[in-house]
């Protein structure tokens, strides 16, 4: 096999890793929108809210300094004090979870019953609210994110792969941050799926989904449930900060990850969990593969954002179910 | 519902009505927005410049400094509105500090008659003073950046880069297509084979960009990045470990915001620069007393001395020079935009002066004039020092190649009079 | 043209003593598959100009499935549809429409967003044909179109007694004025051949008899032939001339409804007996 | 009695189909006629012009576009900067490839090309639905703006990819360029948003727009009853990118002057104008006046009054607008949902019926 074919091969493998990096959002998405019909856009600016309270936890950042300095004319910054990760992400849980409550009260509450158009539109104004009032707390300068995540080309990979293509082949590149990324998304699943399997909440949550109506005459609260939901929604939010964060920093962009989970969600379907994990694989390898064999080579590059949009468009187009959706018969 | 916004909108300008006597430097900043990061150090040295002086100087030759500053968030609409807004104020310069606001501010501050300084950024050929009347683009623009790039892999492979890869990864817009030109040019000339990735904004993702680095394997990688860009940039160079020491990038993609994030590893990337590193100036103890200390910093004081930080002063000290050359020329102390203009274009900066100014070395000597608003177009290579986190200087500030950049100039310069029906000035 | 082939069969005389004329339209050998279910099973019967033909059937035997091959929205996997003695090529919906078809449904489907006014104009959209930028500039052509179908629809309001809520939003109206709104915007497109999807379902009394007079208004006054699907059995054998009986996809019975009612067939059907 | 039906009867069809069918709100509009185009126009100076009303009116265009195609026809799109960025191209292509010609039929020309374009992206439209659909006009978004930046023909070589408006006039008036008064980019302005809205209102009162609303209402019944929805959704992506592509290229040539794709025509944008339409009010010609202001207006006031008025640092008023903007959004759905316009239309009710509450 010559050293191109082992590229390739190796494309597709880093394809296998931007797509659970893409999972890890689209995740978010999914989860709300399967238990309440509402297409969370604040998802992204959740995760880039929830790194940045993760690195001020941590670093023990006065929240709402420059707010304090501009009005006190006093020059404070720091507390002094820094946290184990452990225990910043454990009180960054808690802030999603009051987060999550805060949304339920003051927002979903009075929107019960609305078109999903209203939500949607809800969920932008969230998304703007939260974007002045994050980088109000926390400052918007470029925060380093660091709980410990290793990064970097995993050399043992390497060094077992290298003999395959040849003196000019180093042997597979994967980044050990993507690894980890992608053990943390097959835990995060698993446990998903167990959580709403056989926990009472979980069958809730399912009943929810299934039928708001239905649930609320056998007396689910569906704001009891939109809580939790939230808060998962903003622990997965979490932990995609944590992951897109720790590789570049954590700063405004990193709200802009939405997107990248946007045509996963196309693909994978708005309600399937599976669906947001296999979309994001078939996304991040298609997109790459695209950029590999025809993008790079032939259309001068920066061809990823498109194409993973075309790539979910014309899948769409032939099967507008979704991956994991049932074939839809209309009725009148 | 619209009136009434409206006369509340009207009211509130109302209130926010100038007052004279003073020098106003509108201050388009951005410090929300994708790359606030990158605004916020350069507006908190813009500001604290001008503090400096009206504290420790009570002025510029007596006449007090006002630096409004206006959030544009990067956007060119935002840019408008604070261009429009601030021009009636009295404004004697324009920092617009984006290269979408420069474009369109061009036509507008030339029909206006004010100035305005592109440090380093915006439109390149605008250093033909004969065609951009007023526009200056001194010390430095992204040609000279590229040019001197390529002078530093010249000097350190003995001057001989024949047969060498360079690879451009450049931001995918118009910005990061700058330097494409030059660079091709200069790869003629050289005989280096030049290949170009483009990464879209925002550019959080690279990972097809670093693995095809990795298979072709350049001897030197530039870089043309702003914003997330660059951290990442730098840290996926880190994880393929590509030697940082041949990776080099623009001023733009050289602060201590881009190679924080990634640690230890980052140590040794190099970055072109016009202007001085670090706080080891006189006039840092003079900001420390009369700003800092009074509490009267633009942004935390936490930023003081980055690089960012000392270009936004270094540009502040060019506009106040710009200033004070106005005043004696015009011999008035409240000058106008005319008169400013006029001094932007017989700024002398002499190391002598820079000494007096207690930036010593600060940044190159120069003289600019009617035909060249450019100015010398020289720079220096910096390079990151992870353990002492600090960048040091490792080479003087040099010429760059102005046999190639100065027809490109001419060519881009005309190209644009004549789409514009401009005849150029007579500059003898 | 082909206008008389052998499936043009000569017209009667009802009970009352109307003459109903040949056939319009002839459903043979239907048969209708979703996935591995058979919702019509091999159903043949004809529909003929001036009558009212009621198909009736328990839950589930198929009935609105076969309404909705005759508006061409399923398209049936065997079996032929002649309409107007032709035999039919495979049609879009709306395709249909324009051949002279057009259909109220089970669950009201008005268009909520607009007023009564606006959706009863909306079956006359297969009859308006100015071009866009006539429309653009609303003058000429455009604005006099407007004006005349808009007559045609002051009419029908007139008819159904509805003016009072002419300019009302179909949203905020109660459901019996819902459904007679509906019924409007398909009698607009002046069609050849009505289909009625249980036009009387979730009425009180009072509201049925008012919807019976409006259909048989209809029929009498236009001279439109109706199909209708309905449960209540009084108000079928009431109004409708002849009924096709369907149970489980399949055709159990066919006639004049004292014919049906002696079946015993559809008898069984009815009480529950079970099949085996 | 001033805001009346009684008395004010209709004897013919088409009165009673008129825009405004009260007397006073005739007459207010006429009022505000002779004011836009009469009065201001004198008084106007370059901050108004260029921070308010030029880009409010543009955005009323773009607004009205998009409202035609989500309103009116249903269709969620987020491809608007996009197809904005068509509109700035081929404005710019032709303005510099015939400079003989006039810039108003530029500017036509290339609203006509970006419809074609649109309708070329609203095919999916008849597969894909909902949130589906907009995620997929997301495709037209990306990959537009990437056409854009990657092929050297539309900037004309330029060395950045940067485009500039050359200067054009209209009856010898400058309208782009340099040298052009704050009075004539308004008028520019105005003309197109009158035509557009007039236009707009003419398509969505007749056949066109109750198969629109058909569409947009129930798709399934619509097509039953003999709407063509292939027809409906591409005429309405053709009308919708034709007002959309207008608006791109006047935010180009009379507004900014120059452009580059990423920054001016990038997601952002395509954001800001669905947040106008359903601010304003979906389905509605008034609610896309009332949404373009609203974002257009209120950033600059409070611009003004934080950092004008209370002298606040801009970076911690700049992080309060994006929080007062997303309460408001959040406080407006959930006292009106349906938008400014339905709470104008609620306001006008009870006016009606004033002084006796029901």
């Amino acid at each position: 096999m010559s050293a191109e074919f082992y590229y390739g091969v190796e494309v597709f493998l880093n394809g296998l890793m931007a797509g659970v990096m893409y999972s890890l959002v689209a995740l978010g998405f999914v989860l709300i929108f399967k238990a309440s019909g509402i297409f969370n856009y604040a998802q992204g600016v959740m995760a880039l809210f929830a790194a940045m309270t993760l690195v001020g936890l941590q670093t023990g950042q006065v929240p709402f300094s420059h707010l304090i300095n501009a009005t006190f004319g006093v020059h404070i910054t720091h507390f002094g004090w820094e946290l184990p990760a452990l225990v910043a992400i454990f009180l960054t849980v808690l802030v999603m979870i009051l987060f999550a409550f805060l949304v339920e009260r003051l927002v979903l509450k009075h929107l019960v019953n609305q078109e999903p158009i209203i939500l949607f539109m809800a969920t932008i104004g969230l998304a703007y609210f939260m974007e002045g009032f994050g980088d109000l707390m926390w400052g918007s300068d470029i925060k380093k994110l660091d709980v410990g995540i290793p990064q970097g080309g995993n050399v043992w990979v390497e060094n077992h792969t290298a003999f395959l293509g040849g003196d000019d082949f180093y042997g597979f590149y994967l980044d050990t941050l993507d690894i980890i990324a992608a053990l943390v998304a097959i835990v995060l699943v698993t446990v998903l799926v167990l959580f709403s399997q056989y926990t009472k909440t979980g069958r809730a949550l399912r009943a929810v989904a299934d039928d708001h109506q239905a649930a609320l005459s056998v007396g689910i609260s569906l704001r009891t449930i939109w809580v939790i939901v939230w808060s998962i929604a903003g622990f997965v939010a979490l932990v995609a900060g944590i992951m897109w964060g720790s590789k570049s920093g954590v700063q405004f962009s990193l709200s802009l990850i939405a997107l990248k989970a946007l045509p996963v969600l196309m693909l994978g379907g708005f309600t399937s969990i599976p669906g947001a994990i296999v979309g994001g694989l078939i996304i991040g390898v298609g997109e790459k593969m695209f950029d590999f064999l025809i993008g790079s080579p032939y259309l001068g590059g920066a061809t990823e954002n498109w194409f993973a949009y075309v790539l979910a468009l014309l899948f769409l187009v032939f099967r507008p179910q979704g991956l994991f959706g049932e074939k839809i018969i209309e009725r009148v | 519902m619209k009136l009434k916004l409206a006369t509340l909108a009207l009211s509130a300008l109302m209130a926010a009505a100038p007052a004279m006597a003073e020098l106003v430097y509108p201050s388009l900043s951005y410090r929300t927005g994708p790359y606030a990061a990158g605004g916020i150090p350069f507006a908190d040295g813009y500001a604290d410049y001008f503090t400096l002086l009206n504290e420790r100087d009570g002025g510029i030759g007596g006449v007090k400094a006002k630096v409004l500053e206006c959030e544009t968030g990067y956007s060119t609409e935002k840019g408008v509105e604070c261009y429009e807004s601030t021009k009636g104020e009295g404004a004697l310069v324009y920092q617009p500090l984006s290269t979408g606001i420069t474009y369109q501010l061009i036509p507008k501050v030339t029909a206006d008659g004010i100035p305005m300084h592109t440090m380093g950024y915006g439109r390149t050929s605008a250093a033909n003073g004969k065609v951009f009347s007023n526009v200056f683009n001194y010390p430095a623009n992204y040609w000279n950046g590229a040019s001197l790039a390529i002078n530093h892999l010249l000097d350190i492979n003995g001057g001989d880069i024949k047969g060498k890869k360079v690879a451009l990864v450049y931001h995918n817009s118009a910005y990061g297509k700058e330097p494409i030109r030059t660079l091709e040019e200069l790869a003629k000339k050289h005989g280096f084979e030049l290949s170009l990735l483009a990464v879209d904004h925002p550019g959080q993702e690279q990972k097809s960009q670093w693995l095809q680095i990795r298979r072709e394997k350049p001897d030197y990688v530039l870089m043309w990045g702003w914003g997330v860009m660059n951290q990442v940039a730098i840290q996926e160079a880190v994880n393929i470990r590509f030697p940082m020491e041949n990776f080099i990038g623009i001023w733009w993609s050289g602060s201590e915001n881009d190679v924080l994030p990634a640690g230890d590893a980052a140590n040794g990337y190099k970055a072109v620069t016009f202007h001085n590193v670090g706080n080891d100036f006189p006039v840092f103890d003079d900001i420390q007393k009369y700003v800092v200390d009074t509490g009267k910093a633009a942004g935390a004081g936490d930023q003081i001395g980055t690089v960012l930080y000392n270009r936004g002063l270094y540009a502040a000290m060019l506009a106040a020079e710009a200033t004070r050359k106005a005043q004696e020329l015009s011999g008035n102390a409240q000058i106008t935009a005319a008169d400013m203009r006029n001094g932007m274009e017989a700024l002398e900066i002499t190391e002598e002066r820079m000494t007096e100014l207690g930036m010593p070395g600060f940044g190159p000597s120069f003289k600019v004039s009617c035909a060249n608003h450019g100015g010398p177009g020289t720079g220096a290579i910096q390079q990151w020092d992870a353990a002492a986190k600090e960048w040091k200087l490792i080479s003087d500030f040099g010429p760059s190649d102005m046999e190639v950049i100065q027809p490109l100039i001419d060519e881009d310069s005309m190209a644009y009079a004549k789409e514009n029906n401009i005849t150029p000035r007579d500059c003898n | 043209m082909n206008t008389m082939t052998e499936n043009s069969t000569v017209g009667y005389v009802t009970d009352d003593g109307r003459q109903i004329g040949g056939t319009i339209m002839e459903m043979k050998n239907i048969t209708l598959r979703f996935g591995g279910v058979v919702a019509i099973e091999n159903i043949s019967f004809d529909i003929h100009e001036g009558e009212i033909r009621a198909i009736i059937g328990p839950n589930g035997a198929g009935k609105s499935s076969m309404l909705n091959v005759i508006s061409g929205f399923y398209h049936p996997q065997e079996g032929e549809v002649w309409f107007n003695g032709k035999k039919r090529p495979s049609m879009k919906p709306f395709e249909v429409a324009e051949q002279g078809i057009a259909r109220t449904f089970q669950n009201i489907a008005l268009f909520k967003g607009m007023t009564t006014l606006d959706n009863i104009m909306t079956g006359r959209l297969t009859k308006m044909k100015t071009g866009m930028l006539s429309q653009a500039i609303w003058w000429g052509k455009a604005a006099k179109e407007e004006e005349e179908h808009r007559q045609k629809v002051e009419e029908i309001i007139d008819f159904l007694e509805i003016q009072a809520i002419r300019k009302t939003p179909v949203g905020r109206l109660p459901y019996g004025l819902q459904k007679r709104v509906e019924l409007g915007r398909a009698l607009a497109a002046e069609p050849k051949l009505l289909l009625l999807d249980e036009p009387m379902a979730g009425m009180n009394v009072e509201e049925k008899e008012d919807m019976s007079r409006f259909i048989l208004d209809v029929n009498d006054e236009f001279g439109t032939t109706i199909a209708l699907i309905e449960h209540d059995m009084g108000v079928v054998m009431d109004i409708s001339d002849r009924v096709v009986v369907m149970d489980y996809g399949k055709k159990i019975g066919d006639g004049t409804p004292s014919e049906v009612l002696a079946n015993q067939e559809v008898i069984d059907a009815y009480l529950g007996v079970s099949h085996d | 009695m001033l805001y009346r039906e009684a008395g004010d009867f209709k004897t013919s069809y088409a009165e009673d189909n008129q825009t405004f069918p009260i007397k006073f709100d005739r007459y207010a509009y006429y009022l505000l006629l002779v004011a836009a185009f009469g009065v201001v126009p004198f008084f106007i100076n370059d901050y108004w012009a260029n921070a308010v009303l030029v880009p409010f009116l543009i955005y009323a265009i773009a607004t009205i576009g998009l409202n035609i195609l989500i309103g009116y026809c249903g269709q969620l799109s987020l491809g608007t900067g996009g197809f904005m960025a068509v509109g700035a191209f081929a404005s710019y292509k032709l303005m510099t490839a015939f400079p003989e010609v006039s810039i108003i039929v530029h500017i036509l020309l290339a609203g006509g090309i970006t419809a074609l374009v649109g309708m070329a992206f609203g095919l999916p439209s008849l597969r894909i639905k909902g949130f589906y659909l907009a995620v997929a006009t997301l495709a037209a978004q990306f990959f537009l703006v990437w056409l854009f930046n990657r092929v050297p023909w539309f900037y004309n070589y330029s060395a950045s990819g940067q485009i500039s408006a050359p200067e054009r006039s209209v009856f010898g008036i400058n309208v782009t360029g340099p040298n052009v008064d704050a009075w004539a980019q308004y008028m520019v302005c105005l003309v197109f948003v009158f035509a557009s809205a007039w236009l707009a209102r003419n398509l969505t009162r007749g056949t066109m727009g109750r198969s629109w609303m058909a569409i947009r209402d129930m798709d399934i019944a619509a097509e039953i009853i003999g709407v063509n929805p292939l027809k409906a959704k591409l005429t309405a992506f053709a009308v919708s990118s034709f007002f959309i592509g207008i608006a791109g290229a006047l935010l180009f040539t009379v507004y900014l002057g120059a452009a580059e794709v990423g920054e001016a025509f990038g997601i952002q944008k395509s954001f800001l104008v669905l947040f106008m339409v359903i601010i304003g009010g979906l389905g509605s010609i008034f609610g896309s006046f009332a949404g373009a202001a609203f974002m257009v207006l209120l950033p600059v006031l409070l611009k003004n009054v934080l950092v004008g008025g209370m002298n606040w640092p801009t970076d911690v008023a700049a992080h309060f607008q994006f929080v007062i903007v997303g309460a408001l959004i959040i406080a407006f759905l959930i006292l009106e949902p349906h938008g400014l316009a339905q709470l104008w239309r609620v306001a006008k009710e009870k006016l009606r019926l004033w002084p006796f509450p029901h």
